[in-house]
């Protein structure tokens, strides 16, 4: 009796473990095509997590890139296609999920999603030896060596941010910084960044607060800010609704005390739309888009035409777009993606690249030692919410230059 | 504390209070721990929050259909799954505990499948804000506190004056005896589940015009109510709003002046020391041990 | 053969005012078999829960030999050497008779956290163990219990009190205590116990028999203790206990 | 004496002895030869053999107090935390091998299983389940918060191992889990035979008599829970050393569910089981890209439905087959009447 059991249950493991290695081996049939006659681009995006709600507008952008060029007849004779995986901003996920691009083809790597996720992805990108491109990620640690040979950011990185903002603050006359961070990994590694550079410049920090990322209230995270009294408050989330939720709380508690936040505000309007009417009034986050530049009303314009409900002008978009578009220069001067390590040192020969953001004289260049594309931080743009709880007019104390 | 901060705790205390409320009754009802009860307030409050959001639905009905959508699957919960399992084993605890942890764990997925895993915004029932010295008041907070105290209150009378009121109780201490004496334990065990399902609905959906909903909240509020019936106890109706506001004022007060870490410090080691030192929760109760 | 094993006096126990026990006093020699009897709600199990330690009393002191016995059961039952069964068979019903009887065989390989830990270690190392098997099954063939392969929960409720007797027996009490142990029982299964029970009394157990079959318990026990409402109201040899007043005016009602 | 010479027939042949180890490591084996051979295929199957290793540790890891003894204590995420970041800290902080950080961790686990075990030794049911939770989740904030220690949301660095001038690569760390997984699972089914492992399943039925037979049967619960714990530290270990990284975010509650349910759907009977179950959400989870984000949620219907109509498991629903099959079987053969 027993030992039937015994025996039925290694039957059992052997036909599920037969069954395993069956649709092992099926798998390594389809997929990969290493040398095929498509150039793959592989991107690694975020459709359910933290960085779902900008890395869509990302998408969308680099989308339309690929087809513009397929249209005017692809790179190197050949057409581009995208493969994609979501990995949720579950940093757990990102390096495999970037193995499995690659094994299934994939030549470049592009990575949208937050910044953590690039961070984790690095080693792969180094592994194996394939060029990787974090189009809207602004952290410095992404490019940080060692092993950076072969991975990339647009920026301006959060350094640089930090010091618009330092620069911005020190000429508006304040002195006693107040900083609210949400608790996700992408954003905790840019508060010492951003804090750093600031204080660097001669603001004191008397207040730094942490909120959950899924927080139910921040009455109490306000309370400590309000009671260290500052005169400036910088904002860090990944937006949304704990964006959403602190901004409103600050604009009851507070009002009168200048803020600051990130890209993220600017670019999401379904942000916008959660804030207390007036609530996001005056607040100066750190855009990327100026009217003025007029390849951005150009890209603008294309967009608009592709629809849809994430066709709205955001600097996502635009550097999703461009850094297809700095792939496709270093295929085409390398030849095509058969030389991997070609590839990437023609990827390092770009200069002067005029990115489809930033102000008008904002440009991009790489080298071996230079992993961020910005040549200064005139790729930034600082712009003031209006009444209408939409971005407006850029702030009229300070604009970064190159 | 600052007044202001005192406007946060009555609300998440009525929040967690009704959610505690809802514990109580499946604990009187059926000896369960009904863990599934947060989700159950999260899945009500994203359908709300969805339709109003991406499909324009007036908030009256969106709320009231997700409401409603708690109630029958918390009656669901019991009809196809915990009830099943009670009779095959015989009544033990462990696969009862283990049901309801799937049924958390299969709400949050298919919220988050059907919803999105981004967090949706909440729309208030009443949008005014009210000065009041220092602090704000919303209208939203109004409508929580008045709703919670109308829940407590109704359920208390119903205990005390009602048949079906009267016969939870004894279904709770002792199911066998409860049903040789002739009373309709089924039928008591599903009004328990569906009153719980009811005050969790409407729990999720007032709360979430506060900070918004997504598919994890429902396991932080979970643990929220949970911590209401252990400090509070079940000795008496009103125990576990006494629970979820002590919980609240800690939770609160902790955060204000200490930061944002030694909330979850705190909340452990109070129950913790409420376990060691006052099982029964501050009213005289019965916590098995 | 008179050396007294187990001694409870003064020992009381009540339930929310409800007093099950009241000032108990008991004595339980070596090599005797002590007959406990009375009607339902007399006190009978709670008496045995409370020197085995499964409730704690109120009042009184259950000494073995000279040292009072405290704590938790388990550290009683190591004390006294005690080994009980239950009114209720405690068995796990999923798993067979064989491992339901094997726990009485291994108490000494976990009587410290470390020795715990260290079988454990030794029992994925070796999970077999032929020498307990060996006793296991000479023990079920003395009890008449056949097939020990079978699940608990095919049992009748005889063979599962045949199958608690074993577990007890296995354990090589110094004190055995029976709760209700012929209930339901095939005479076969009342015999191989009988049968037992004067083979570990010859090598100087004490066992105390609490059974509603006065018939079987006086005609084994070598005296009979009556209780009622809480309290002992007779303790003497059966026949005297069988013939007197006390006896009648618990079981049949008023006097004469 | 007459009576005695049935049961003396089958001496010498009782399960405990009969049990058919070799058929059982066998099968195990060829079980892990497949997962070897998927894993040699695309790099990132490595990652996913490891990972299906890591969840097996886990689930193994909770075989013993929660499957065998009955308790509901949850806090895993801590101990797979911890042996992840042990072997993190030592790795670079001390820039010892990360291997010193499996021993360390197992200890330091093992030693957090024992102080919560004793604090909540008198708990049991949802209480206990609540308060673990409770646990768990602070223990997840300390990760986030003690950015000096853990390196806080962003986490630390794990370095590839290394022993006597050789660094273990993906594909050796690949192979030493799935070893460690074949030798684990093989020592708990033995485990569960042995005497140890029959008073800890007794005490999950009749704890009554576990205490009255002189065992003490918190002491029975808190060691089973320290060698759980050391199990699943070891998960967290490989986990890290693999990922290259130890983050919070991989030490979720979920991680908890999971635990949860991998023995259920694979069945109880044996610790194979909680392997099967592990194969099972990663292949849900990561496999199937028809299911894409509602991978988990077919899990999780999978959980319920397992629960409610397989309460054995899937192991368990090979009795039920084999049954209907051999009936089928000896239906058709009198006669030939089923045709």
């Amino acid at each position: 009796m027993k030992s039937l059991q015994t025996f039925r249950r290694a039957a059992v493991i052997t036909v599920a473990a037969l069954a395993l290695a069956a649709c092992g081996s099926d798998d390594e049939k389809s997929g990969s095509d290493p040398g095929g006659d498509t150039i793959v681009l592989g991107m690694v995006t975020d459709t359910s997590g933290g960085a779902a709600g900008y890395a869509s507008y990302t998408s969308v952008a680099i989308d339309l890139a690929i087809k513009e060029i397929n249209a005017a007849g692809g790179l190197a004779g050949k057409q581009v296609s995208l493969i994609t995986e979501s990995d949720g901003s579950d940093t757990t996920q990102t390096p495999t999920l970037t193995r499995r691009l690659i094994e299934n083809g994939a030549d470049v790597i592009l990575l949208n999603s937050g910044s953590a996720s690039a961070i984790a992805a690095k080693g792969v990108c180094v592994e194996e030896k394939i060029l990787c491109v974090a189009p809207t990620n602004l952290s410095a640690d992404i490019i940080k060596p060692p092993d950076n040979d072969n991975i990339y950011i647009l920026g301006p990185t959060s350094a640089g941010i930090g010091e618009s903002f330092a620069a911005g603050m020190k000429k508006a006359g304040y002195s006693k910084l107040a900083v609210i961070a949400d608790d996700v990994p992408t954003i905790q590694g840019y508060v010492p960044v951003l804090v750093g550079a600031i204080t660097g410049a001669g603001l004191t920090s008397v207040a730094e607060e942490k909120v959950p990322a899924d927080a139910a209230d921040v009455s109490a995270q306000i309370a400590r800010v309000k009671e260290a009294a500052p005169d400036v408050i910088l904002v860090m989330s990944l937006g949304g609704q704990t964006e959403a939720l602190v901004q409103n709380a600050l604009h009851q508690q507070l009002p009168d005390v200048q803020r600051f936040s990130l890209a993220s505000i600017g670019n999401q309007p379904t942000t916008w739309a959660l804030a207390d009417p007036g609530a996001l009034e005056g607040l100066v986050y750190a855009g990327s888009i100026d009217p003025g530049n007029p390849r951005t009303t150009e890209f603008a314009a294309k967009l608009a035409a592709v629809g849809g409900d994430k066709s709205a002008l955001t600097a996502y978009g635009t550097q999703g777009y461009d850094s297809v578009y700095l792939v496709a220069e270093a295929i085409k001067k390398a030849g095509g993606v058969a030389d991997k390590s070609k590839l990437n040192e023609t990827f390092q020969q770009i200069s002067g690249y005029q990115a489809h953001y930033g102000q008008s004289d904002f440009t991009m260049s790489f080298g071996p030692d230079k992993h961020v594309g910005s040549d200064g931080n005139c790729g930034l743009v600082l712009a003031q919410f209006g009444a209408d709880n939409k971005p407006g007019a850029p702030w009229s104390v300070y604009q970064p230059t190159c | 504390m600052p007044v202001q901060l005192w406007v946060s705790v009555v609300e998440l205390g009525c929040f967690a209070g009704l959610i505690a409320l809802g514990f109580f009754l499946v604990l009187r009802g059926a000896d369960v721990f009904m863990f599934a009860l947060g989700p159950l307030a999260m899945f009500g409050a994203m359908f709300g929050a969805f339709q109003v959001s991406r499909n324009g639905w007036p908030l009256p009905i969106a709320a009231l259909i997700g409401v409603a959508i708690a109630v029958a699957l918390s009656g669901l919960t019991e009809l196809l799954i915990v009830r099943p399992i009670h009779r095959r084993t015989g009544g033990q605890e462990n696969p009862s505990i283990v049901a309801i942890v799937a049924i958390l764990f299969a709400l949050e997925q298919l919220a988050g499948t059907l919803f999105g895993r981004t967090p949706l915004p909440g729309t208030p029932f009443w949008s005014a804000q009210f000065r009041w010295g220092e602090a704000v008041i919303s209208g939203q907070s109004i409508v929580l506190v008045a709703v919670t105290v109308l829940a407590f209150a109704g359920v208390a009378l119903w205990l005390r004056r009602s048949a079906n009121g009267r016969m939870l109780r004894a279904v709770g201490d002792n199911e066998h005896a409860a049903r040789t004496l002739g009373v309709p334990v089924d039928r008591i065990r599903l009004i328990a589940f569906c009153l719980a399902g009811l005050l969790a609905g409407v729990a999720g959906s007032l709360f979430a015009a506060k900070a918004g909903v997504s598919f994890t909240s429902g396991l932080q509020w979970t643990l929220v109510g949970f911590l209401a019936v252990i400090v509070g106890g079940l000795g008496n109706v009103w125990a576990p709003l006494v629970g979820a506001v002590l919980v609240a004022t800690l939770q609160t007060w902790s955060v204000f002046e200490f930061g944002h870490a030694m909330r979850d410090y705190l909340t452990f080691a109070v129950a913790f020391l409420f376990f060691a030192f006052r099982p029964k929760g501050i009213f005289q109760t019965k916590v098995r041990i | 053969m008179d050396e007294i094993l187990l001694s409870c006096s003064n020992v009381s126990k009540s339930y929310g005012g409800v007093a099950a026990v009241r000032a108990v006093g008991l004595e339980l020699r070596a090599g005797e078999i002590l007959g406990l009897i009375g009607p339902n709600g007399a006190g009978k199990t709670t008496l045995v829960d409370v020197i085995t330690g499964q409730q704690t009393a109120d009042t009184g002191v259950i000494r073995i030999g000279t040292v009072s016995l405290t704590g938790p059961p388990s550290r009683r039952a190591r004390l006294a050497g005690f080994a009980r069964t239950f009114q209720h068979p405690q068995l796990a019903l999923d798993m067979t008779v064989r491992e339901n009887i094997l726990i009485g065989a291994v108490p000494d390989r976990f009587s410290s956290p470390w020795r715990v830990l260290a079988s454990a270690f030794s029992g994925a190392a070796r999970p077999a163990t032929p020498e307990i098997d060996d006793r296991i099954t000479d023990l079920a063939a003395e009890l008449n219990i056949s097939a020990l392969d079978r699940m608990c929960a095919d049992l009748t409720l005889g063979e599962q009190r045949l199958v608690e007797v074993a577990r007890a027996l296995l354990r090589g009490p110094t004190v055995l205590l029976l709760d209700e142990p012929f209930a339901g029982g095939d005479p076969r299964g009342v015999e191989g116990m009988i049968h037992a029970l004067t083979r570990i009394v010859e090598r100087g157990c004490g066992v105390l028999v609490v059974d509603h079959n006065v018939d079987i318990v006086a005609s084994l026990v070598d005296r009979l203790v009556l209780m009622d409402q809480g309290q002992v109201v007779f303790d003497g040899l059966p026949t005297a206990a069988m013939a007197s007043q006390e006896m009648r005016t618990v079981y049949f009602g008023s006097g004469t | 004496m007459t009576t005695r010479t049935t049961p003396v027939a089958a001496r010498g042949t009782s399960p405990l002895a009969r049990h058919r180890w070799a058929v059982e490591a066998v099968a195990a084996a060829v079980f892990a030869l497949a997962l070897v051979a998927y894993g040699s295929g695309a790099s990132f199957r490595q990652d996913y053999v490891v990972l299906i290793c890591t969840y097996s540790l886990l689930a193994l890891g909770m075989y013993i107090p929660y499957i065998m003894s009955g308790s509901l204590s949850l806090a895993y995420n801590a101990y797979l935390g911890i042996g992840a970041y042990a072997c993190g800290l030592i790795s670079t902080r001390a820039g010892w091998s990360s291997l010193w950080g499996v021993p360390i961790g197992i200890v330091l686990s093992a030693a957090i299983a024992v102080v919560l075990g004793l604090a909540t030794r008198r708990l049991t049911g949802f209480y206990l389940a609540g308060v673990t939770l409770l646990f768990a989740v602070a223990f997840q904030v300390f990760l986030l918060d003690r950015v000096s220690l853990t390196g806080g949301p962003v986490g630390m660095p794990v370095r590839r191992p290394h022993a006597f001038g050789y660094t273990f690569t993906r594909y050796d760390i690949m192979i030493g889990a799935v070893v460690l997984v074949w030798i684990v699972g093989l020592l708990l089914s033995r485990l569960r035979q042995s005497p140890f492992g029959v008073v800890v399943r007794l005490r999950k039925d009749v704890p009554q008599v576990v205490e009255s037979s002189g065992i003490s049967s918190g002491t029975i619960g808190v060691v089973s829970l320290a060698v759980g714990a050391a199990i699943g530290s070891v998960g967290g270990s490989l986990f890290g050393m693999m990922g290259g990284v130890a983050q919070p975010e991989s030490f979720g509650l979920h991680i908890i569910f999971l635990a949860i349910f991998m023995p259920l759907l694979g069945g109880q009977r044996s610790p194979w089981g909680a392997v099967i179950g592990a194969v099972l959400v990663v292949v849900f989870t990561f496999e199937l890209h028809i299911l894409s984000d509602a991978g988990t949620l077919f899990f999780a219907i999978a959980i319920l439905l397992v629960l409610r109509f397989a309460p054995l498991g899937l192991l368990g629903l090979g009795t039920p087959l084999l049954r209907l099959l051999t009936r089928l079987r000896m239906g058709r053969t009198p006669g030939g009447e089923g045709s």
